[in-house]
């Protein structure tokens, strides 16, 4: 059902927790499979520094969300909001259609994380 | 490593019995059980034998046992059968929310083709209220198919008294026996049903074979058209080494009863007990005292099932969440959303269902990995409350808000 | 004595590779295909594969294969299936009358459901003529179900001319081909079919299993209603022992196809020889040529079929006398009346049908014991002629008046 | 699907053939499976002195015509209209269902039988 990449990241799932700052927080919940996803940032000259995320879900979404911060850590936040859900499924190796969508989550919250980091900004 | 397999409301291992009695079958004795020569007769004969077994399995006779490939198919011949049948006669059928899918979606399929179907609710312990079925029966109710025991949670439910309203009513009664047969006594006789479906491959026999119980002169039609096999009610050439496996199973089965109903029930209380009291944040789904021995239906918050299931697949530990066929998914079972369990808490649920072959060590092993598990899981979780693995810290925590 | 098996069209002795495929699956690898924990994933993989190499037999993409309990479930599934999905936009369904039971009687349920059904009659060899076939084709003709190959009579139907012409008129094209498959080559593209039943214990695999082709983008419903397996289309627990030993059964099959074809017609093309020169007043039925290589059926006049058989059967020969499932009963075969046969002389017919184990000896034994039993029951038939064992003396004789 | 009773006078069958002088000779066929019986009788002084018999149909057929000679063979005309199909069947140890309207030709036949040799009589 699941490759081997997808069992790693599950069984072994990268930066899980919060980080330190929590310069930006997205949470986002999937109406359709009820997974939850968090996404804490510590952002450094609009460059990810840090990335942490805490995920309530199928081992698609969990494997999604390690996969995504190993993706964006590092990058610029511009770079890190280009980062698609398909690029997230084609770094995973594909996920079995069914799955597809709980491997949207990650994504969105990285975004909203991105969104909220950037709303503080502005009222600073 | 060995699997630890507690999942026999799925499959079940076929007993070595079960398989020496069908090898023949498959090879020397291949024939025809509707052929005149010998080596037809002789399948003929095993056939008939095994039909016997099976019939006094749930105390029918034996020309009221239909074979049929499996349990679904038997509820699509039950259902439509007798929609074929008495369907002009009356418009409205009675059902429950907690039935298999093999019950759902033929009634949707009805609803399609302009019947009523009424669906009951169970009430929160999985229990279906026998004044609700009163409630619900029109002057047109033709058929009610309630299943004797619900597949996720275990319960049993009040067939006999069911079946007492369905006599005085006149309306066809049909259970979906699947999960009871094999687990608990089962009398057709004292259940009051006309019809009842059964499957091979949950008590210990062959996968691809189950039946149809028809008691005499209940109006049905037949579902699938051919040839005068099961004289014709189900046409198709003879599965013998899968009759012939589920004859020996359904021996075996009334044999075994029980001892077995005694020492898995034992082993499914420590089982319940020890998870209850080791996991915090965890109930137990189903009534406690109206379930059939082998069923501890759980739903720990802040974590998902199918995210358990792999976890303890890792460890060698096979369980299920939701039913069977829709494991790969990951809503929630639609068996505790009709309960009233909030989504939730549904969300994060986990059936074991022990057999003949667990040991005590089984069950140890288990409560030794499992609260490692979900205490991982829930560490991962964003919707976990601070000091919820404390144990004593039981008050509720912020859950996802955005559902 | 060993029987001396000649009803390989009724059904056949599942090869020893197949058996052996099949019996982890029976007994360690119980998973349930559709559990996501290993041993579940293990059932998942063995059956795609089985799947793979049915598909590979007939030149379909495994995607277009979902398992059934067998050929007559296959057949009900393609007929009532399309007529759920498309039964709305026409009426007409046109069929011969040289179908199996499990085509013929589906269409006259569907006859009274206010369906036309058109049966076309083959010609006197047993072959469908392309011309009926646009001559019945109406503006709301939806569905053709037309078998491949004929179980009694063993002819090879014009599939693939019949194909041009229902894809030409967009009409859904069905092909039972239960008696083809493994007989001689088959492939899907080049027939042009959009749908085919296949049944594994007709190749040499187990009973209980077979399956249905559907092209992609086939309008048809399921049939079958419950879980989600076979991609919804046929749901129940799979059958994985079944599958996994049809799998290999169909690998077998295309493995050996062109020896087991040429082996094959030599011993049948003696035994055609060989009866038809020792024993008077009887004929071949069925079209010489075009015929599938394992096909013999023949009339004897002023004889019995069921009589014939008991015979055959004494003497350690199986065979059979119209089509496997009504063989009990001594009704002439509704196919060989279709052909235009005469009653009398369908009433006295015998099909024999060769497979792998049978050896030029078989042949020679049925060649010596059958014209010694044809002409005991002569000798007690009231309606024999004078003579009529003279071999020369081929005049017609008195028969039987009072029908 | 047989008992042994019947398989051993379909292998065996008692008295068939044509009687010697055939006193009364009945045929009938039946229209519903297309056999077809013939009874010949030898009579003498009311009782039935030979009977032979042919038969074109199933093992039920041709073993209740044997069967049936056996049991009025020795008997007088008026004990022998008395066999029915049922003495036949429970002489035979039963027939499956679907057979049994195979033994009321045997007896139809030798009511036939019995109805020649009376008619001819009648005429002389
Ligand atoms: C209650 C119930 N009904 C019906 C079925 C279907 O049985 P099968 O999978 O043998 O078709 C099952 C099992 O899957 C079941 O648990
Ligand atoms: C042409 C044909 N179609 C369908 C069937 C039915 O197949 P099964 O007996 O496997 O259901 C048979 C065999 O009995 C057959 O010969």
């Amino acid at each position: 059902m699941y490759n081997e990449i997808i069992m790693d990241h599950f069984q072994n799932p990268r930066n899980v927790g919060e980080s330190s700052r929590k310069d930006g927080v997205g949470q986002v919940g999937s109406p359709v499979c009820g997974d939850t996803t968090m996404i804490y940032l510590d952002i450094e000259e609009s460059r990810i520094q840090d990335i942490k995320f805490k995920t309530l879900g199928c081992a698609a979404a969990i494997a999604s969300s390690s996969m995504l911060t190993e993706m964006v850590k590092g990058k610029t936040l511009e770079e890190a909001k280009r980062v698609s859900t398909q690029d997230i499924v084609s770094a995973l190796g594909g996920l079995p259609e069914a799955k597809v969508h709980c491997s949207v989550l990650a994504g969105d919250a990285l975004k909203a994380a991105i969104e909220d980091y950037e709303k503080k900004q502005n009222k600073e | 490593m060995k699997t630890i397999y507690l999942d026999h409301s799925a499959t079940t291992p076929a007993l070595p019995e079960v398989v020496q009695t069908m090898i023949p079958y498959l090879r020397e004795q291949y024939g025809n059980a509707s052929s005149i020569y010998r080596i037809g007769r002789e399948s003929r004969k095993s056939v008939e034998e095994a039909r016997r077994q099976v019939a006094n399995l749930i105390g029918a006779e034996p020309e009221e046992i239909f074979f049929t490939s499996g349990g679904t198919e038997a509820d699509n011949m039950a259902i439509f059968g007798v929609v074929a049948a008495c369907g002009e006669k009356g418009k409205h059928i009675i059902t429950t929310r907690m039935e298999h899918h093999a019950i759902l979606h033929p009634c949707e399929q009805l609803e399609k083709r302009g019947y009523d179907v009424t669906y009951l609710n169970p009430d929160p312990k999985g229990l279906l209220r026998v004044e609700d079925i009163k409630k619900a029966i029109r002057a047109d109710t033709f058929l009610i198919s309630i299943m004797h025991v619900n597949n996720e949670v275990g319960t049993i439910q009040p067939i006999e008294e069911i079946g007492l309203i369905a006599r005085e009513k006149g309306i066809i009664f049909h259970t979906d026996a699947v999960q009871s047969v094999g687990k608990i006594p089962v009398d057709v006789k004292k259940l009051g049903v006309d019809l009842m479906s059964l499957s091979a491959h949950k008590i210990y026999g062959p996968k691809g074979i189950g039946a149809l119980f028809i008691r005499r002169n209940t109006t049905i039609d037949p579902f699938i058209f051919g040839g005068g096999q099961e004289r014709k009610r189900r046409p198709g050439t003879e599965n013998v080494p899968g009759i012939v496996g589920f004859g020996k199973a359904a021996e075996i089965a009334q044999r075994d009863l029980p001892a077995d109903m005694e020492r898995i029930t034992y082993l499914r209380d420590k089982l319940i007990d020890g998870i209850l009291s080791s996991i915090p944040y965890t109930q137990l789904n189903g009534d406690r005292q109206k379930r059939i021995p082998n069923n501890a239906n759980f739903s720990f918050r802040f974590v998902e099932g199918e995210s358990l299931l792999l976890m303890l697949d890792m460890k060698n530990i096979a369980a299920s969440s939701g039913s069977a066929c829709t494991s790969g998914s990951t809503d929630p079972s639609h068996v505790l959303l009709a309960m009233g369990i909030p989504f939730e808490i549904a969300f994060g649920s986990l059936r074991f269902t022990l057999g003949k072959e667990n040991t005590e060590e089984d069950i140890d092993y288990v409560l030794k990995v499992l609260p490692l598990i979900v205490e991982r899981l829930r560490a991962m979780s964003p919707t976990t409350i601070q000091g919820q693995n404390g144990g004593d810290n039981k008050k509720e925590g912020t859950l996802c808000t955005t559902r």
